[in-house]
């Protein structure tokens, strides 16, 4: 059982690592941020199979934590920008003079 | 917002928070414990002190509403919701994986009951689970504003449905539509 | 001599002394801290010369004991716990930071008073804590036998001196302060690889410990080459040595004329007592020689560049950062004089107690006339309301007692006698000449003339006496020039006290542990 | 018994895989930011959800399972709170260039 | 084991793929992005190396608060980021010197003694006398109880620095740089149901940190985390950095510590040595109180220098 | 090779980029984030050290790990010091990099 569920550990990872591209690829800053995301849910998934598989103390506590924390990229994301620097990619290169 | 029975209500709302936060910390150290009927005493009172500090912090950021939860409605909303996600889990991952993408997507207006704050945030929260919709804010007449994956769905219908059932669990406000 | 010390306290008063040198920076940090506003000057000033108290009792205890202390924190030895230690060297410079602390602290009462009328302000809070904590973390470095422990107590000196750099809050000084964060956090990670490979190599961080499993006569892993390798180039990076000097003199220039005094007497030398612990305390000889070359040429470079520089230089205060890059270099040079294999046959070192106590002394004479000279800049430039060199003509004549204490620092910095840096220079020459490395005269003799170049840019028309009387935007408080010539005459006091009386900083050295006379 | 529990857990798991790989997919095929937000709150939280449900016979009961019942809904929390968050901005974003709906 | 080295080294080239991404990315935006997933699966590293104390850390200080901070300050850059890069030459020598740094760490790695170090044995051995579990704890809080106690004192001295960056006249006024102009309902949704929740979870990871993963660090940055949480929401408002309450909780931990490893002297022999008989309840205080310093210190380190609303 | 050499190597790689970061990146937040990067390599290199020296039945040395633990809440510590000069620096200057001052 454990190896399968090993097995599955990796899968999931390997799946939204696939999603890693959207990071690469963007074009918005929030849909780089949404492949963050899905990471970050992946690997809730992946250390509680991975947990289960090596009976591991504290694993799924490490996996609450991650859960109880999923939210925070987004919420920093959201709070700490103006509405148009989520979808703008800032800075690119010939960039306006502000001063 | 001040009532007759707000007192009374918040009493009983600390008791109902405080027993859910119990429960939560038997969750959390319950694990440890290889058996739970010899549950260390510490344990058990650090889980009492966790959980009225927890109730404190619930009380003080969420103050309780009056009017009181009515259970069986409570139960067929979550067992609805749960179904919701699943049915939106599946809708999405149908049209992600199917050889031609099926989408139309745009916008629905959907001039909901709950008034603003935590209903109205919650009532959002938990359509946001329903498949297809995502609200994405509120328009300047106070209506909900959901971007739909496919307007060719009866997404309003279902949106209705999830309304009336809340109602029914939380009672209904005063709203300003 | 004896009688002396017979009222110093018994051998087992000895250990927890180092405890209390260690807690009380920390423990008043956290009550000024919490107390605030007026409060904190307070307890700094109550604070210091306890300090001081302590430090004067672990150097007469070494020096009684004629041995290293030693303190094993929690009561669990290494390698699993961590201990305290103090030799001679550790001892020499609690003093030595004790004493100039508390001038510190006496000068810069003026500087960071708390307004009337407020309850408390931004820079008097932070410097007063920041200057407890500078404190604890150098009491922590010089008493540190651990090699992680040492890494919180350079991570604790960072912490301390980087908002040092920037309270005044311009933007120059702001990133200056980044500069030195930036390298500061690249010298302490660079410090911490080196400390885990040593860990993985040898599984101990005790410096000891380390130093005996070094020596055990199994072949040096190559963990261990790395790991020295890695924490010298982390620790370089935070005694701003040549090439990796960037940061310094804006830095130092930058910071309020107490808080460099603080970073330029005190700071950069805790970086390099560990590279000093490094290579003498656990490094086995023959590599120790190697390095010493390496160090020792980066030292020259410094002392001939920081020279160069400073000549240039149109600001005292960025002049006085410069010597300061060159008088770092000095230290550098007593690696190859203490480490020589010149005067023995075999590879097996002779340690020179010359150059061993002219290596301090150096290191103390310069703590005390930098200090000493950053304050004097800061008392001219609140004088005159500027700190240009070319302002300088007539100076003599309006701050006396400011100047005379400028030019006394100077000569210790010059190496001219009698002054403390005539001692050591005299020391380190003749020991590079006994081991037959005439070389590095050259570089002293001329880093020498720069010095005097640098300084004579400074003095000589501070003191002519022609040209119109300049006249002071500020009046110069006596009491604080009074502090900074009390520093500077103690640079100078250092080479008239006859050179028998510098056993102190031999304790601990002599075969006490790892190298020693054969 | 075990077998059978083995099995279930085994399907639940491969089940709870393709959700996970629906998310990825939807995240990189669909067209634009907004739906892209709707594959990612939902089908990884069902993903995820069946991942758990296919644990719950392999952990120590009571305590074991509702604890990871509770995880999920912890994730269920955070998914639903971040798809109106990013869609909100989103959404913000695209009102100030064209007439809302 | 063939399979879980295929699963590690798929690990790790995740890891090292996000990490180069996070040195060449773009724009600052994107490589804080990259970063912040890279830490996610660091956390998972951690996992595999039998190290989920530091995994626990890692999570909680990386998914939470490490996130708000960088995605804070990658907001604020200047728009004309685009600033010079080094030429070709610099950037060439310095690949070549990290290169080097690199394949000798890697021969380094590759030469360690066989089999490694350890004072496993010896921290183990003496667990039992302190009344806990969870060894890391015991390393913690008492081995090396010197080295937790002067960092927790860092953090005090990283908040001063902090607040010594505010403008004069804002100094006794409250850090407002995290609260949003305008949270949304979601947003203040989650400030309300989650912080309760995390609370519980703080609490039970410094509790269950005397035998199990977990411990002060942790469970003081999961509090923090909540508390940041109802700051951004606007729901409560950072303390004034003037009050003595907030400076009394931030050397809580400390000063407790401190006090108790005084008390060692006569009690346990030492300087910060416990007394056999009630070394844990004594140990339970200190972490007690740590957790406490820790979670207000992160969460105002997080708030920033007073007045810094931009 | 096992799985614990490769995350060492990892450990290695992670270093050199990350000292390669903070020589090239102009801008400030990149240097943080390299910095961040190369003290992440280097704990890693510290935890498999500690995970060699897995004995007495655990998997790993706690003494490193506790150490990991410090090391991490430090260099947070170091972070958020950091990135406040830097918004000072740009609040300030508008630049957000050190290239073109003295």
């Amino acid at each position: 059982m454990s190896e399968f569920l090993l097995v599955a550990a990796l899968c999931v990872l390997g799946t939204v690592a696939l999603g890693l591209v959207a990071i690469l690829r963007g074009p918005t800053p929030a849909d780089r941020l949404s492949a963050a995301q899905l990471l970050g849910t992946g690997g809730v998934a992946a250390l509680l199979l991975l947990g289960v598989a090596t009976d591991t103390a504290g694993v799924t506590d490490l996996a609450l934590v991650l859960a109880l924390l999923a939210a925070f990229a987004a919420v920093a994301f959201v709070t700490q920008r103006t509405p148009a620097d989520v979808v703008a990619e800032p800075a690119s290169p010939p960039a306006q003079e502000p001063e | 917002m001040t009532r007759p029975d707000a007192a009374p209500s918040i009493a009983r709302a600390a008791a109902a928070r405080g027993t859910g936060f119990f429960g939560c910390w038997l969750l959390l150290a319950g694990p440890g414990w290889s058996n739970p009927a010899a549950a260390p005493v510490a344990d058990v009172v650090v889980g009492l002190l966790a959980a009225a500090a927890a109730t404190w912090a619930s009380l003080h950021l969420l103050a309780p509403t009056p009017g009181r939860l009515r259970l069986g409605a409570l139960g067929r909303l979550v067992l609805r919701f749960l179904w919701q996600s699943i049915v939106g889990g599946i809708d999405v991952a149908r049209r992600a994986l199917a050889p031609r993408l099926s989408l139309q997507p745009g916008y629905l207006v959907y001039p909901a009951r709950p008034p603003p704050g935590p209903r109205r945030a919650l009532f959002g929260a938990l359509t946001s689970l329903v498949p297809g919709t995502l609200p994405v804010g509120t328009d300047s007449r106070g209506a909900l504003v959901y971007h739909c994956l496919d307007l060719r769905q009866p997404v309003a219908d279902g949106l209705a449905r999830d309304e009336a059932l809340m109602i029914a669990v939380c009672g209904e406000e005063a709203t300003d539509v | 001599m004896d009688s002396l010390f017979t009222l110093t306290p018994p051998a087992a008063w000895g250990a927890p002394l180092l405890v209390t040198a260690l807690m009380l920076p920390v423990a008043a940090l956290m009550l000024a801290f919490v107390l605030g506003g007026r409060h904190a000057e307070r307890v700094v000033l109550a604070t210091l010369p306890i300090g001081l108290g302590v430090a004067v009792a672990i150097a007469a205890a070494v020096l009684h004991q004629g041995a290293t202390l030693h303190y094993d924190l929690g009561g669990w030895a290494p390698p699993l716990g961590v201990s305290l230690h103090a030799d001679g060297l550790s001892a020499t410079l609690l003093l030595t930071t004790a004493v100039v602390l508390c001038a510190v602290g006496l000068y810069a009462r003026a500087d960071f008073r708390v307004p009337s009328g407020a309850r408390e302000a931004r820079a008097p809070l932070a410097f007063w804590t920041l200057l407890l904590a500078v404190w604890a973390g150098l009491n922590a470095v010089f008493l540190g036998q651990d090699l992680f422990n040492l890494y919180v107590a350079l991570e604790l000196l960072t912490f301390a001196a980087v908002p040092l750099v920037c309270l005044r809050g311009s933007p120059q000084t702001i990133a200056a302060a980044l500069r030195y964060l930036l390298f500061a956090l690249l010298g302490s990670v660079l410090y911490l690889l080196g400390g885990a490979l040593f860990y993985g190599a040898y599984g101990t961080l005790d410096i000891a410990l380390l130093s005996a499993r070094l020596a055990s006569g199994d072949p040096i892993a190559p963990a261990a080459l790395a790991a020295a390798a890695l924490m010298t180039a982390g620790l370089l990076a935070k005694t701003a040595l040549f090439p990796l000097h960037l940061w310094l003199p804006p830095a130092h220039a930058g910071a309020p004329a107490a808080g460099s005094a603080v970073l330029s007497a005190l700071v950069v030398k805790a970086s390099f007592f560990l590279i000093l612990r490094l290579w003498f305390d656990v490094m086995p000889d023959p590599l120790t020689h190697l390095a010493a070359q390496v160090l020792a040429t980066l030292g020259a470079a410094a002392i001939l560049f920081g020279g160069i520089l400073a000549l240039r230089q149109a600001r005292l205060k960025m002049l006085i950062a410069y010597s300061t890059l060159a008088q770092i270099g000095y230290l550098f040079l007593v690696f190859p004089l203490v480490a020589s294999p010149a005067a023995a046959p075999a590879l097996d070192l002779v340690q020179a107690p010359g150059a061993w106590t002219g290596g301090v002394l150096q290191l103390v004479s310069h703590a005390f006339a930098k200090a000493a000279m950053f304050m004097a800049a800061g008392l001219i430039a609140g004088a005159l309301g500027h700190d240009q060199v070319r302002g300088l003509g007539g100076l003599g004549r309006v701050l006396p007692m400011t100047v005379f204490a400028f030019a006394l620092a100077g000569l210790s910095l010059m190496g001219l006698p009698p002054s403390g840096g005539f001692a050591a220079k005299w020391l380190l020459l003749s020991a590079a000449i006994e081991t037959g490395q005439w070389w590095w005269t050259l570089v002293m003799l001329a880093g020498g003339l720069l010095t005097g170049g640098y300084l004579f840019r400074v003095l000589a028309p501070a003191l002519s006496t022609r040209g119109p009387p300049l006249t002071l935007v500020k009046p110069v408080e006596r009491s604080r020039e009074l502090v900074v010539l009390g520093l500077a005459l103690c640079s100078v006091v250092l080479g008239l006290v006859p050179l028998s009386s510098f056993g102190l900083v031999q304790i601990g050295r002599l075969g006490a542990t790892g190298i020693g006379l054969p | 018994m075990t077998l059978a529990l083995n099995v279930f857990t085994i399907v639940a798991v491969v089940l709870g895989l393709v959700f996970f790989l629906a998310g990825t997919v939807g995240l990189l095929r669909f067209p634009d930011t907004l739906t892209r937000l709707h594959a990612l709150t939902k089908a990884d939280n069902l993903g995820l959800g069946l991942v758990v449900l296919g644990l719950l016979p392999q952990v120590a009961w009571p305590f074991g399972g509702l604890k990871l019942i509770a995880l999920w809904l912890l994730a269920l929390l955070a998914g639903a709170t971040v798809g109106p968050l990013l869609g909100h901005a989103v959404w913000t974003h695209a009102r100030g260039r064209e007439p809302p709906p | 084991m063939s399979l879980a080295l295929a699963a590690d080294a798929g690990l790790a080239l995740l890891i090292l793929g996000l990490a180069v991404w996070t040195t060449i990315a773009r724009t600052a935006f994107g490589a804080v992005i990259g970063f912040m997933a890279y830490g996610f699966l660091v956390a998972l590293v951690w996992v595999r190396l039998a190290a989920v104390d530091v995994a626990l850390t890692e999570a909680a200080l990386g998914s939470g608060l490490t996130g708000v901070l960088l995605l804070g300050a990658a907001a604020r850059l200047p728009r004309d980021a685009a600033a010079a890069r080094p030429g070709w030459g610099l950037r060439l020598a310095a690949g070549v010197v990290s290169a080097a740094v690199a394949a000798g760490l890697a021969a380094v790695v590759l030469l360690l003694p066989v089999p490694g170090p350890t004072l496993a044995p010896v921290a183990t051995a003496t667990l039992p006398t302190l009344g806990l579990g969870n060894p890391v704890t015991g390393v913690l809080i008492a081995y090396r109880a010197i080295d937790t106690l002067l960092e927790s004192v860092v953090l005090v001295l990283a908040l001063i620095g902090l607040w010594s960056l505010a403008r004069d006249e804002d100094w006794g006024g409250r850090p407002d740089a995290l609260r949003a102009a305008n949270p949304g309902a979601a947003l203040v949704l989650l400030a309300q149901v989650l912080p309760p929740l995390g609370l519980l979870v703080g609490v039970h990871l410094f509790w269950t940190g005397a035998i199990a993963p977990g411990g002060a660090f942790q469970g003081g940055t999961v509090l923090a985390a909540m508390w940041v949480l109802t700051l951004v929401a606007g729901l409560t408002r950072p303390p004034r950095v003037g009050g003595r309450g907030v400076r009394l909780l931030l050397v809580a931990g400390p000063a407790l510590f401190l006090a108790i490893g005084v008390a060692g002297f006569w009690l346990g022999g030492a300087f910060l040595a416990y007394p056999a008989a009630d070394a844990k309840p004594l140990i339970l205080a200190i972490e007690a109180a740590l957790t406490l310093s820790i979670a207000v210190a992160l969460g105002l380190l997080l708030a920033g220098p007073p007045g810094a609303r931009e | 090779m096992s799985s614990v050499t490769l995350f060492g190597l990892c450990g290695a790689a992670l270093v050199g980029l990350g000292l390669f970061g903070l020589i090239v990146q102009p801008g400030v937040l990149r240097k943080i984030l390299a910095f961040n990067l190369l003290g992440s390599g280097v704990l890693l290199l510290f935890g498999v050290i500690a995970r060699r020296g897995a004995a007495a039945g655990i998997g790993s040395d706690p003494v490193p790990q506790a150490l990991i633990i410090t090391a991490l809440v430090v260099a947070f510590a170091a972070t958020v010091l950091a990135v406040a000069l830097l918004r000072r620096l740009v609040q300030e200057t508008g630049r957000d990099s050190l290239d073109t001052d003295g």
